[in-house]
């Protein structure tokens, strides 16, 4: 590995080493004034981690401002680990969307596995007990040994994951196009259910307080993958392959345990999962959040390997580990619960009064970094963007309504197109059923998770067609989210909100922005006319290979509320003698 | 009567038997975390599904290496009920309470949906409340639920009655249908479809809801004629 | 410091779907000189001096290494390399 | 017929979380001298003469056996004994 210290600041600017990084000539430069000093290598590691889309979102952040996000059932928007919406009787339901589109590219089963792991603790890391899978996939056509290769591999990846955690997989919708040939789509999403009183943040209060380390120890997985999720999956990515994260599902239902007890603590002040950009992120963001800083020892947190330098620890990826800030002299009850788990958690630094995050090894400074650079002065761009020529052509058309004269054979055709077949294959590999609230397992419009005690329960949806997207941003972009209702409505539930995940090509091409820009605006619109706010998200740009960006596929996750068991409707017929109706145009 | 489920690091379907004993059938159960239990008061044991240990290994061989088991096999010495579902039948089986082994299933997925099981043994303790022969649905959620056994143990099994439920139509490959099986003294159950997932219509079958009311009832009448 | 390789292999008699899986998959990819494929598996224990290592890890492989109804084993001893 | 057994094991710095698990079991059990758990695995192919088997194995082990992206892999070629 990299001899990092040998690196001096002066040679990271004169030879531009920033821009492997991936901070750019301008970035580097803020650095600079911010720290009114050169930066040294492991603080532009940090800076180019937390300034990559991924933790930023610097170039979608003008576009999600669009979205509504409040309504008096809202209890926490955007911002944190996951959304929270009440349903009444002071419990609140959590969820939200993630993407695992790159890593999932290299090493498919890995890269599901632990997009499913991320989502999960996001969910927890907010109090809420996980209690629903789904997923939203996107692959090339089933023609080439490498797709067929990614499919069964994404699906053995995220049922090998989340059947092994005991949270149940309850539906989702898998396409197949050749723009998703070389990058496909693993978006997974997680819905909790929390008592409103055990609602955590991912804060730093409260100077002097204690920073506890909590889960897996430390290895150099995945390094750097937050920009390599940001950056253009190149032919040879393949050299970007150690950056690939393994996943411990059985480290993650002990720690889902271990968190759903320690939440109950009066000594837990905030919790956060360590995501992307791991310690750095997570630490920065709690610390950000509270107006406070936070000092690190970096020799105090677990490792798995040796000799592992200030930078490739604080970038670290290695999956289930948790952030956790606790009242000072409290530590030890806290501990005590993660190792009944057989957990390691131990203090590795303390909140402190100036707002800076300070890293130390061996004695030494590594990184001194004013806290709000990282989290809330990253660079926003705006991007320019351009009605795709595409789309103009396509409106010059004449409506052509295709000739069948078969309507069996040509129903059988489609039937058998991959896209619109059955999904048995996919969702029979998932546990569907454990924690025995599946009352519509997958194979429906929307799967129903009833609530204990309650006569209540939550329909559960993701849909997204890209194609109709890619054809009309704005149009489909509102189809999108009423598609979604449609089906939580049809399961007889009143829909709720949603999570959106934005997948996306090069969004410095003009056209693609204007995708984007359109399908936001789109889904926005729909979203304020049905009620359903968005609470939470994610962003996934630069899918494209071969210079050809995905279709436009901004995933909608919606959740909906059945106020009675009652009201659940099953969606096949009944019973012969039955009538049909078709309602709408 | 009162039932201890056994809570091992990676259990996953331990509330889930819990609700089903506390909820639906109204008896009394506790979870009880593996390490530094005491068993002595309970009536029997519940071993339930899950990955315990992460299946890593073998499903269910960390598991029964752990001093619980020691007093398990106490218990059921004692002539108490075991019941072991799905990653709890794999303990059993990796103890030697049950004898035999579990492959991954033949078409090395995991699989998870209803399966229409036969009850062949409506003899034991388990299962009194079936007819014989009866169909029941089950779900099952395995990825190793490949039952294996040489043939002397099959040949056993079979002159013993031991075999008591088997697949109609077998997804996973296992020996003889082979679906679930008690010891030679009958108390001690093992089986891959989980019962405690069916106790309510509204989950989509209450099959398994007279497995553990002819558990309850023949503790009862047990008890009755013992005390 | 001693390095110990268990191998456990699937006993001769025990089918083994996931080598048959291979060894079709491999045939299908053209590689028809494949004529069967079983999978096993190996575990590399970096074990202290000290104690009679055939005689523990012989009793460790029994206990938990490998099940006897299915597996069958054996293990090979070497010194450990310093990494 | 030649007999060829191919070791795959994971990169070095790939986390193992099986192994990890048997470390840890291992050591509740009593064996503390077991410092360290690797699991890996191999797999026997019975391979037809004819063929150059070096290559064809290389490739396959590439193609299909094992994964480069986190595991490493060597091979033993021997002379098959009948069965
Ligand atoms: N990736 C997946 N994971 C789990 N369930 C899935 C997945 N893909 C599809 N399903 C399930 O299969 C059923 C059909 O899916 P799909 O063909 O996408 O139908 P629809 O167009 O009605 O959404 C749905 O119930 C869905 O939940």
């Amino acid at each position: 590995m990299l001899l990092t210290r040998n690196i001096s600041p002066e040679q990271i600017e004169h030879d531009k080493l920033y821009k492997d990084m991936g901070l750019s000539d301008k970035e580097y430069d803020m650095v600079k004034n911010i720290l009114k000093r050169r930066p040294n290598f492991t603080e532009t590691g940090i800076f180019s981690v937390m300034w990559s889309e991924h933790c930023s979102y610097k170039t979608s952040k003008p576009l999600l401002g669009k979205f509504p996000t409040k309504a008096p059932h809202v209890l926490q928007g955007p911002g944190e680990g996951a959304g929270v919406i009440d349903i009444g009787d002071k419990q609140a339901v959590v969820f939200k969307i993630e993407s695992h589109n790159h890593p999932s590219a290299v090493e498919p089963y890995q890269g599901a596995a632990t997009g499913v792991g991320g989502i999960i603790r996001d969910v927890f890391s907010m109090g809420a007990r996980p209690i629903a899978l789904m997923n939203s996939l996107r692959f090339g056509n089933l023609t080439s040994e490498r797709v067929k290769y990614l499919f069964s591999e994404v699906v053995s990846g995220i049922a090998g994951y989340g059947n092994c955690v005991g949270v149940p997989t309850v539906g989702g919708e898998v396409q197949f196009d050749d723009s998703y040939e070389d990058n496909p789509l693993v978006n997974a999403m997680c819905v909790g259910l929390i008592n409103h009183d055990d609602i955590q943040k991912g804060i730093a209060a409260g100077v002097g307080n204690t920073v506890i380390y909590a889960g897996a120890p430390t290895g150099r997985d995945g390094i750097h993958g937050a920009t390599f999720a940001s950056g253009d999956l190149a032919e040879d990515s393949d050299k970007d392959r150690p950056a690939v994260q393994v996943g411990d599902p059985f480290m993650e239902k002990l720690l889902i345990e271990a968190c759903m007890e320690v939440i109950h603590s009066d000594a837990l002040v905030g919790m956060q999962d360590m995501g992307a950009a791991g310690l750095t992120s997570s630490a920065s963001e709690m610390a950000s959040k509270a107006g406070t800083g936070m000092e690190m020892n970096l020799d105090n947190v677990p490792q798995r390997e040796t000799n592992m330098n200030a930078y490739e620890m604080m970038l670290s990826e290695s999956q289930e580990r948790m952030l956790l800030v606790v009242k000072k002299g409290r530590e030890q009850e806290i501990i005590d619960v993660f190792e009944k788990y057989g957990l390691q958690a131990v203090a590795v630094g303390e909140v402190i009064q100036e707002k800076v995050f300070r890293i130390k090894q061996h004695g030494e400074v590594e990184a001194d970094i004013p806290v709000d650079a990282l989290a809330e002065e990253a660079p926003v761009y705006h991007l320019p963007s351009t009605e795709a020529a595409y789309y103009r052509a396509n409106q010059q058309l004449e409506d052509t309504v295709p000739n069948v004269t078969d309507h069996a054979s040509t129903l059988k055709q489609l039937l058998q197109q991959p896209t619109i077949a059955s999904k048995e294959w996919v969702y029979d590999q998932y546990d569907s059923m454990v924690q025995t609230n599946t009352v519509v397992a997958p194979g429906s419009d929307a799967a129903v998770i009833r609530i204990k005690e309650k006569d209540k329960a939550l329909a559960i949806t993701t849909d997204c067609n890209s194609r109709y997207i890619y054809l009309d941003p704005e149009t489909g972009g509102k189809i999108a989210v009423a598609e979604a209702a449609r089906n939580i409505v049809c399961s007889g539930a009143r829909p709720l909100g949603l999570t959106d995940g934005l997948n996306f090509g090069n969004p410095t091409n003009p056209e693609v922005f204007w995708q984007m820009e359109k399908s936001v605006e789109g889904m926005s619109e729909a979203c304020s006319i049905l009620g359903t706010p968005v609470i939470s998200g994610n962003v996934s740009l630069y899918n494209q290979s071969r210079g050809n960006s995905i279709f436009p596929t901004p995933v909608v996750g919606m959740v909906g509320l059945h106020e009675s068991l009652d009201h659940i409707t099953p969606n096949y017929f009944q019973s012969a003698g039955d009538i049909v109706y078709l309602i709408g145009d | 009567m009162k039932l201890a489920v056994i809570v091992f690091p990676g259990s996953n379907c331990d509330r889930d038997m819990y609700h089903a004993v506390k909820d639906v059938l109204q008896e009394e159960a506790d979870l009880v975390w593996y390490d530094n239990c005491d068993l002595a008061d309970y009536d029997g044991v519940l071993l339930p599904g899950g990955f315990s240990y992460g299946d890593y290994l073998r499903s269910g061989a960390v598991a029964a290496t752990s001093n619980v088991m020691k007093q398990i096999k106490k218990q059921a010495e004692m002539g108490k009920p075991v019941l072991g579902v799905c990653n709890g039948f794999q303990v059993l089986l990796e103890a030697g309470l049950l004898p035999g082994a579990m492959l991954r299933n033949k078409n090395l997925k995991f699989m998870c949906h209803q399966e229409p099981l036969r009850v062949v043994n409506n003899k034991t303790m388990f299962t009194s409340g079936y007819g014989e022969n009866d169909t029941v649905r089950f779900p099952i959620a395995h990825g190793e639920g490949n039952y294996f056994c040489n043939d002397e143990t099959l040949a056993s099994l079979r002159a013993n009655d031991q075999i008591v439920f088997t697949y109609q139509n077998n997804p996973n490959g296992s020996i003889a249908d082979i679906a679930g099986i008690v010891n030679n003294e009958g108390n001690v159950l093992g089986m891959m479809p989980h019962p405690e997932r069916a106790v309510e219509a509204l989950l989509g079958s209450d099959d398994g809801l007279k497995l553990f009311q002819s558990l309850v009832e023949n503790w009862r009448e047990s008890y009755v004629i013992n005390a | 410091m001693k390095k110990v390789t268990v191998y456990i292999t699937l006993k001769q008699g025990v089918l083994d779907p996931q080598g048959k899986a291979i060894q079709e998959s491999l045939n299908s990819l053209g590689y028809n000189e494949i004529q069967q494929a079983r999978v096993g598996k190996t575990i590399e224990l970096l074990v202290e001096e000290g104690v009679d290592i055939d005689t523990r890890v012989k009793e460790a492989c029994e206990k938990l290494l490998a099940n006897p109804v299915i597996e069958d084993y054996h293990f090979d001893v070497e010194e450990a390399v310093k990494s």
